[in-house]
């Protein structure tokens, strides 16, 4: 793990300058990092990047308004700094950005439905990424899980696997690749009928805690969320399917142009729901009628913040 | 709350096709309703007088009332509950009515839905809360911009009454299209004799402060307490010092310029004063014309100077005044004829538009009043109009109707006859509008006295021959070609909005549309009001107008101007958004939408929060459909009220 | 053999302590701009027969399709022609309560908390120490001892807001400033034309009033910057922390502390509290 | 509720559309077409908002999620917003938001927006009953189940 | 009465478990979702339940539901009074008795932790919402047959096996489930043609199983002095802004775990009819104490934090006396899209009140497999008693140390 150590090394660098630097280290088990925060030289040892280094780092962020901070981040998690940027959300001048070649990082989901047949996650004695693959001993037993099966879909799509800017750069750039919508593609097999009753079935499972919304860097009321509030008045507090669906809704259209598909809401559902997809639905729109991805260039507003006398590509119902 | 409920009959016009009293029993039934009953006219005296003593019967706490469309009445009821003593934003409206007995037959499906939009309409009035119109002090001066006509005629008016007025005009001197023209339709009077005075009172008008060769740079604050920018062009002049004497104007070495006000027909010196009638009359050095500014050696006209007026070394002044209202009267502009290239496009020298034509015939114009061909100087003996030029025509983009070349048209071939006598005039139409006072009789006069021939039917080409030009055409009348040699074409270019409008436009936060135009608060109602309160509009600003069209606006502009500021105070419209200061976070997205500005960031304790400007707001609401947290709501229509009437109509 | 599971017992006669009882407001009274008190009775007479509180209580009012808030008994137990409680427009519920008319039916779950410890003050000199809607809390006690006037020592008040217009109980107030066996002392921040009582912040007007702690307890409720430099006077006067009585505010939600939001570490406001002593606070976690 | 559809004769259930209309246009152009006595479908219900840009999406998807057979916005024509830009911006958020319609299985065209002016009386019956009948050739929508402590709510109220 | 054991097998558990849907609302773990994502939750569904998985979301919503109606209201004219409305108040009917089959032990200890909640403190009237349900609600809870990294049931007082608030523990052996009886509820249940009577074997394969739970189990931890050593640490900001640095204030902690019992009512209107729902609430949400003024008492997510872990290791077993309110299931740190685990931080918060233990960095990482010192448990729990499954997670504590 050259890159690591490399970015240990512009990590040191970097904190005498900064409040902390924020990045990833041991979580409560091998399979997923927590986020770092690390403001001692001793403290940048534990730091880990890799196929464990999921959280979006960029979610912190406004927290340290004020206050210096640096960031390693993944591609993903650069587009969020940028459409934080790009918002006035932060200040350029007050984050330094520490980019790396992002190979992907592992899917929790997936690494449990490969394990299915032998036990869960949880049960691991002992899981090592290596480049290629990941080894988990259960058991006594060691189970060989190659990444490109327990990758997050996310990445497996990922054009920016660098960091899309950046202050410092540790590695080699890796290439990306290309984004089909293809996750929308299989959805769109079933019949409007079955996606409603998809919508239905998943949001069932939704247990209101919020861990889609307070995960996502670019969701701005955070303590103020319409998800609770009474004035306006736009959910009731019951445990319908209703209501549930309507908030994921209510986020995605927060979120339409400005959703960098970092997928940390999905991620971060315990329920396992793909509350990414509608947002992935919203990005489409926009990329297609806008030609907007969010999170590339922190100089863009967000395109539904704007408007053009002649849309050319908005084609209005001839009634 | 306690809410009443009328339910209107209008005669028959609801009632026909409406169970009204079923309506007004089940609305008995709704939340919050303590009492509920029909009406036969809700707007009438009685009807009125019945909703108030209600109210006090029963202690309603509001009022809905189910009758014709919120359009039409609503600001009736807001009184009628006002004078019961609550406040007037405690009132909504069911239009069943235009909604719903006039366009549906059956009995059955018109009462729902009347009940439904009831309901409806309690369940938002229970969010309504009493708003309290805002007083705000106002800067008893208006600020006219454009000094043509219109302009003219609005600053003169609110002056006579005792406004304090600043007049801005871009040009060097005010007078506008109108102190182009020679003589005026139907009356053939001279253009100069009538405005001429007009524009002399503007200058010695005490309460008239005259900025010329001006632009306006912004525009800020709201109805009764705009802050204006004025930029003063460098003229190059002092103008303190200028008598409008003329000296520099022999003099200068640079004569062959572009004459502007002259429509490039003369040429003039690169120091100029426009026309001897100019207001002011002083003289403006135009840079890119003058020798000094191209970097050789000249300074005549200051040598001669007999004031010192000259100063090459001038810049811009910018001036901010502080004013309580504003009329917009920026005229037009003709629109570009060179597009056709059938006529020539700009191309044949005795193709000549006819603004350039005005000039001709003036006795103050580059001919001295006689009419001559620009290419040899010749009189000219057949003279073909060519009508609808840039006019009526989708074609290039300008379907309307502009209006005023009729009339004009039939005035250029009557001063035609009148100026060369054996001459004659053939005059290419679509048709003849003509619907003013006196209008028709002049057109003709045209025909029948002045001879000019008028041939139904678009011109296909004009092309020269020898040096004369042909002018080819279909008479749709006798369903022929025909052609037509002629030594001056005359083309009836039509107008479109200023070119600069839209950039005002923008500065004044009103909407233009896509000709430049703008646009009017109500095109019936409201013709010279915009939807920025305080900002009025008047002449050919708004779209096109001949004279006496454009003095009307002017002079209406004048008393909506004086209307708003006969007050000390002004009253806002309190149906603004509102900032719940505990939930924003700042985040900016408002304000970047906000089309008038409206919206400000402001600090709290070291908290960035947006702020309404709430004279400035004018309730548009997109805001409110921006911020994701709704913590900005718009007062009357706030995301509970909706919500509510939407729950109504899907919780029957 | 034993029952591991111990179920806890359900008693289905037992009271339901979320369902209010309904009453109706008898009586709206505007105290400030933004203070309104409510005057209410129950609709049941042999619940409003039996009904009885201590000063001090809490109330949840219910405004059915609104929500509950909960709000001090500031009425006497010793004047039982109706409950007081005075709201402050605040939020959604309190917004909502400042529309309610005379005859409107609102719900009410009472008496909750604990009381004021009125039984161990007799013979005690009282100083009642209230800014703005903190008065409230403070009525209801005062009223009770002016009630039972011979059980207590002397009396002082100093009631503080921020200008003339943001005072409660007008009619109160003059019969506090008539009275002979009480002193009562206004005081509001600023000066304001045509005030003829005193100028100056709460904590400040104390320490000039200097009132003895000898056999005092001072009772004080009122905007937490108010309550913070008026425990400073008060200790600096030579009150003890067990002689400083207050009520605390915190959100709630059940008030028979379950629901959990109103806890200050073990303790919860609507139980423990509302009252507590000053030296009670000190000796819980703080997190006010 | 079932009351016959009248426009076509047919004894069709009335469905429940809803519009969200700006006051200056499109409100206008509803009393112009009811002032003109041209006849409509009663299935829609027009809520009254100052402008088109005024509709939050929002507003749309809790309709049609929670009963609604279709949804109906219409402003002033581009260009004609009495808040100058309230309907480009709306154009553009309402566009959006209809192509998220398909991935939450609600068939797009129960959802339209337009423009009509104040003026366009005949373009409002036009609309009215264009989208009428594409609502009705769509039939009733499914509703998403509301929470079961709620249902009392939504049972015949007054 | 009959205390023997009863055996099902495998290929009959649906049969039985349909069998007690005719009697109860039947809740089962089932697997929902998609298999790259999806969950395992409890769904009154009495078929095929997931019992080799830990279901992702503890059982409490069966008693405890995310949200229920406290009551309902009616507003109608005033026949007697034009201009006036009457107002009707109305309970819903309560629901009819619940069974949960197939929830890990740790689950039904956590209404161990409810009960005194909701039976009513100091004097206060019990929540009869919850206690109707509670005592119509029987608990069949499957022996976990492995820990997982995430579970910590050992350190509060909790075994794989643990048989506390259990009607029934059931075993998974070969080719089915052992069914023992602890309450006459449970004899009641297990009284079905369709179950045989288990035999001496049977009992011991349970019993090897149960041990061999056991030790899966990772390093134990002496959770003495917690309660002090909390609260000696509630003024020290920055050890809980270190600790909740990567908290996102979420509520999967909370609404994922078997003992958070915070709700929120709110009122639902349509027109004159109304409902005042009881929903979860979240210490960790920030509006949760947010009072009208905007003043918040826990503004920050490290005093929210601070609160949450307060709460359970402190607050709660001074206030009743008994037990921490919490029972080591580890969804906290499971489901956590930050991974904050909460045993670090107590680790952290035990070793500083322990000086000779030395002191760790307070803003050193959260990470307990480096910190954590195995030390012998205390049983918090009931007596020992002999022949009761469970009872060998005593023996079991000391090994581990």
């Amino acid at each position: 793990m050259a890159v690591q150590e490399e970015l240990k090394k512009i990590i040191l660098g970097l904190l005498p300058q900064v409040d902390c630097v924020i990045g990833w280290g041991p979580g409560p088990d091998l399979l997923c990092a927590s986020p770092y925060f690390m403001r001692r030289p001793e403290e940048v040892d534990n730091f880990l990047a890799g196929p464990m280094a999921t959280q979006n780092t960029a979610l912190y962020l406004p927290e340290y308004k004020g206050k210096k901070v640096a960031l390693v981040v993944k591609g993903c998690d650069s587009r969020s700094v940028a459409q934080l940027l790009a918002e006035k959300l932060i200040a350029r001048e007050e984050v330094r950005i520490i980019g790396f070649p992002c190979a992907g990082v592992a899917d929790m989901g997936k690494i449990a439905a490969r394990l299915a047949p032998h036990g869960e996650p949880g049960e691991a004695e002992k899981a090592v990424y290596g480049e290629k693959e990941l080894r988990i001993t259960m058991a006594g037993r060691e189970l060989v899980l190659p990444l490109a099966e327990i990758k997050a879909d996310k990445c497996l799509r990922c054009a920016h696997p660098n960091a899309v800017f950046s202050d410092h750069f540790a590695g080699e750039k890796a290439a990306g690749n290309d984004d089909e919508f293809k996750d929308l593609a299989a959805l769109e097999t079933m019949s409007l009928e079955d996606r409603f009753s998809f919508w239905e079935k998943e949001m069932s499972r939704c247990v209101r805690c919020y861990a889609c919304r307070n995960a996502c860097p670019l969701c701005v009321c955070r303590d103020h969320c319409v998800a609770s509030s009474r004035d306006p008045h736009w959910l009731t507090q019951a445990d319908g399917v209703s209501d549930k669906l309507l908030f994921q809704v209510t986020h995605a259209l927060h979120l339409a142009g400005r959703c960098t598909g970092c997928g940390e809401c999905q991620r971060a559902c315990p329920a396992g729901i793909p509350v990414l997809l509608l947002k992935r639905a919203l990005s489409r729109a926009v990329e297609g009628l806008f030609g907007h991805s969010a999170g590339l260039d922190p100089e863009t507003r967000p395109p539904l913040l704007t408007f053009q006398v002649e849309e050319r590509t908005i084609k209005e119902k001839a009634w | 709350m306690k809410i009443g409920v009328f339910i209107c009959h209008c005669g028959s016009n609801i009632a026909a096709t409406v169970d009204v009293k079923k309506v007004a029993e089940t609305a008995g039934r709704m939340a919050e309703v303590v009492y509920a009953t029909d009406a036969m006219y809700a707007c009438s005296e009685p009807g009125q007088q019945a909703i108030e003593e209600a109210v006090k019967k029963y202690a309603l706490s509001g009022v809905v009332v189910a009758s014709c469309s919120p359009r039409m009445h609503e600001a009736t009821f807001r009184r009628t509950v006002e004078r019961a003593g609550l406040n007037r934003y405690m009132f909504e409206m069911a239009n069943i009515r235009e909604h719903v007995s006039w366009i549906g037959r059956d009995q059955g499906p018109n009462t729902v839905k009347a009940i439904e939009l009831v309901r409806m309409a309690v369940e938002k009035l229970r969010l309504n809360r009493a708003l309290i119109p805002r007083k705000l002090p106002a800067t008893r001066r208006a600020l006219v911009i454009g000094g043509g006509v219109a302009g003219i005629q609005a600053s003169l008016d609110c002056a006579e009454a005792g406004l304090e007025v600043v007049l801005v005009e871009r040009e060097p001197s005010i007078g506008g299209k109108m102190s182009k023209l020679d003589k005026t339709f139907p009356t053939v009077d001279c253009s100069s004799c009538i405005l001429g005075p007009r524009m002399v009172d503007v200058a010695q008008h005490e309460r008239i402060t005259l900025y010329a060769y001006s632009e306006i740079e912004s525009v800020s604050g709201y109805v009764g307490n705009f802050e204006v920018v004025i930029r003063k062009k460098a003229a190059y002049v002092d103008w303190d010092k200028c008598t409008g004497c003329g000296l520099c104007i022999e003099k200068c070495p640079s004569k062959k310029n572009f004459d502007r006000f002259n429509e490039g027909l003369g040429s003039a010196a690169a120091i100029n004063i426009p026309f001897p009638q100019a207001i002011p009359k002083k003289a403006v050095i135009r840079a890119e014309d003058c020798r000094q500014f191209q970097g050789k050696k000249c300074g005549i006209c200051a040598k001669f100077c007999p004031t010192g007026a000259i100063n090459h070394e001038q810049q811009d002044e910018l001036v901010t005044i502080q004013v309580g209202a504003i009329v917009a009267a920026t005229g037009y502009d003709l629109a570009d004829w060179t597009v056709y290239g059938e006529y020539g496009a700009g191309r044949y020298a005795d193709v000549i538009t006819s603004l350039q034509y005005e000039r001709m015939l003036s006795a103050s114009g580059p001919f001295g009043g006689h009419i001559k061909r620009p290419s040899n100087g010749e009189e000219p003996k057949s003279v073909v109009f060519i009508q609808c030029v840039a006019s009526r025509d989708p074609s290039i983009g300008r379907p309307y109707c502009s209006g005023f070349c009729c009339m004009y048209t039939a005035k250029q071939a009557i001063m035609t006859r009148d100026h060369i006598p054996d001459s004659q005039s053939y005059v290419f139409y679509m048709d003849i509008r003509s619907p003013g006072k006196g209008y028709d009789e002049f057109t003709r006069r045209a025909q029948e006295e002045y001879g000019a021939q008028y041939v139904r039917g678009r011109v296909s080409q004009v092309y020269p021959r020898g040096n004369k030009l042909v002018v080819r055409g279909a008479d749709t009348l006798l369903g022929s070609q025909v052609e037509v040699e002629a030594d001056l074409v005359v083309l009836a270019v039509g107008g479109e909005g200023s070119r600069e409008a839209a950039g005002l436009a923008e500065k004044l936060r009103i909407s233009y549309d896509s000709f430049g135009f703008f646009l009017e608060g109500h095109p019936k109602l409201k013709p010279v009001e915009t939807n920025t309160a305080g900002v009025f509009l008047a002449g050919s600003c708004q779209g096109l107008k001949d004279i006496p069209f454009s003095v009307s606006q002017g002079s209406a502009a004048a008393a909506k101007t004086l209307a708003l500021l006969s007050r000390d105070m002004l009253e806002s419209d309190p149906q603004t958004a509102q900032v719940d200061i505990k939930r924003c976070i700042g985040c900016g997205k408002c304000i970047q939408v906000c089309p008038f500005q409206a919206i400000r960031e402001a600090d709290l304790r070291g908290q960035s929060k947006a702020e309404v400007l709430e004279a400035v707001c004018q309730g548009c609401g997109l805001c409110n459909a921006t911020c994701p947290q709704g913590a900005i709501q718009l007062s009357h229509f706030t995301d509970n009220q909706v919500l509510a009437e939407v729950e109504a109509l899907l919780c029957p | 053999m034993p029952d591991t599971a111990r179920r806890p017992v359900f008693e289905p006669s037992a009271p339901n302590p979320y369902l209010p009882q309904v009453a109706t407001v008898l009586e709206v009274i505007q105290e400030t701009h933004n203070i309104k008190s409510f005057r209410l009775r129950l609709d049941d007479e042999q619940a409003w027969a039996k009904f009885s509180f201590e000063p001090g209580q809490l109330g949840q009012l219910s405004l059915f399709g609104v929500g509950e808030s909960t709000f001090v008994i500031n009425s006497s137990p010793t004047r039982k022609d109706y409950l007081q409680f005075s709201v402050m427009r605040a939020g959604e519920v309190t917004s909502a309560l400042h529309g309610l008319l005379p005859g409107d039916k609102i719900g009410l779950r009472a008496p909750l908390g604990n009381s004021f410890p009125y039984k161990e003050l007799k013979g005690k000199n009282l100083v009642f120490i209230g800014g703005g809607i903190g008065m409230a809390p403070m009525r209801t006690l005062l009223l009770y001892m002016l009630d039972n006037r011979t059980d207590y020592g002397d009396i002082t008040l100093l009631y503080g807001a921020r200008s003339p217009q943001d005072f409660s109980y007008a009619e109160d107030r003059e019969d506090w400033l008539k009275r002979k066996d009480m002193r009562t002392v206004l005081t509001i921040d600023s000066p304001a034309e045509g005030w003829e009582h005193r100028v100056g912040l709460i904590p400040n007007v104390l320490t000039e009033l200097k009132p003895s702690p000898e056999n005092t307890v001072a009772v004080t409720c009122g905007p937490p910057i108010m309550i913070r430099f008026t425990l400073q006077a008060l200790e600096k006067l030579g009150f003890v922390p067990e002689q400083i009585i207050t009520t605390l505010e915190k959100r709630m939600k059940c008030g028979i502390g379950i629901c959990g939001r109103c806890n200050i570490g073990e303790k919860y406001v609507c139980v423990d509290g509302p009252v507590f002593t000053y030296a009670q606070l000190k000796s819980m976690v703080n997190e006010l | 509720m079932s009351v016959s559809s009248t426009v076509s004769g047919a004894a069709a259930p009335e469905l429940r559309i809803v519009g969200f209309l700006c006051n200056w246009c499109s409100y206008g152009g509803a009393d112009t077409a009811g002032v003109g006595r041209f006849i409509q479908p009663t299935d829609l219900r027009i809520i009254r908002l100052p402008c088109s840009g005024r509709t939050n999406p929002l507003f749309i998807a809790k309709a049609l999620l929670q009963g609604a057979d279709g949804v109906l916005v219409s402003g002033c024509h581009p260009r004609d917003c009495h808040y100058a830009e309230g309907n480009f911006y709306a154009r553009r958020r309402l566009e959006v938001f209809k192509q998220l319609l398909p991935v939450l299985g609600v068939d797009p065209r129960r959802f339209e927006y337009t423009w009509v002016s104040a003026s366009e009386g005949q373009r409002w019956q036009m609309v009215v009953s264009k989208f009428t009948e594409q609502i009705h050739s769509l039939g009733p929508a499914r509703r998403l189940p509301g929470a079961p402590e709620l249902e009392w709510l939504r049972e015949s109220a007054g | 009465m009959d205390m023997q054991g009863k055996f099902i097998p495998r290929a009959q558990l649906d049969d039985w478990l349909a069998e007690l849907a005719a009697r109860f609302r039947v809740w089962t773990p089932r697997r929902a979702g998609q298999e790259d994502s999806g969950a395992v939750v409890y769904l009154p569904e009495a078929r095929q339940p997931e019992l080799n998985r830990k279901p992702t979301e503890s059982a409490k919503r069966v008693i405890f539901p995310r949200s229920e109606p406290l009551l309902r209201f009616l507003r109608k004219p005033d026949p007697d009074q034009t201009g006036q409305k009457s107002l009707e108040l109305q309970v819903p009917d309560a629901d009819g008795p619940n069974l949960v089959f197939g929830l890990p032990p740790c689950d039904a200890r956590g209404f161990l932790v409810l009960d005194p909640v909701y039976a009513g403190v100091k004097g206060q009237a019990g929540d009869s919402y919850y206690l109707r349900r509670r005592s119509q609600t029987v608990l069949i809870a499957r022996a976990c047959s492995r820990a997982l990294t995430t579970c910590f049931c050992h350190w509060v007082g909790g075994s794989p096996s643990s048989t506390e608030g259990l009607d029934v523990l059931a075993t998974e052996i070969q080719e089915g489930f052992l069914l023992q009886p602890l309450t006459p509820q449970g004899e009641e249940v297990l009284d079905s043609k369709l179950l045989l009577s288990a035999g001496k074997e049977q009992m011991e394969a349970a019993q090897s199983a149960w041990q061999a739970a056991e030790k899966t189990l990772g390093p134990g931890a002496d959770m003495q002095g917690a309660q002090e050593a909390l609260r000696a640490l509630f003024d020290n900001a920055a050890f809980w802004q270190a600790e909740a640095a990567s908290c996102l204030s979420c509520g999967v902690c909370t609404h994922l775990c078997p003992t958070c019992y915070c709700f929120n009512i709110t009122d639902e209107a349509v027109g004159e009819k109304g409902v005042r729902l009881r929903s979860w609430d979240a210490c960790m949400f920030s509006l949760y104490t947010q009072e009208a003024s905007g003043h918040n008492p826990r503004q920050d997510k490290a005093a929210r934090l601070k609160n949450r872990i307060g709460h359970k290791f402190s607050y709660y077993p001074e206030l009743y006396q008994t037990r921490n309110a919490c029972v080591g299931c580890g969804r906290c740190i499971k489901s956590c899209p930050s991974r904050l685990d909460i045993r670090a931080v107590l680790t952290k918060a035990l070793a500083l009140s322990r000086p000779a233990a030395g002191k760790p960095e307070t803003t050193a990482p959260a990470t307990v497999r480096p910190a954590a010192k195995p030390k012998v448990n205390k049983p918090a729990t009931s007596k020992p008693v002999a022949a009761k499954p469970g009872a060998a997670k005593r023996g079991k504590e000391a090994s581990h140390a």
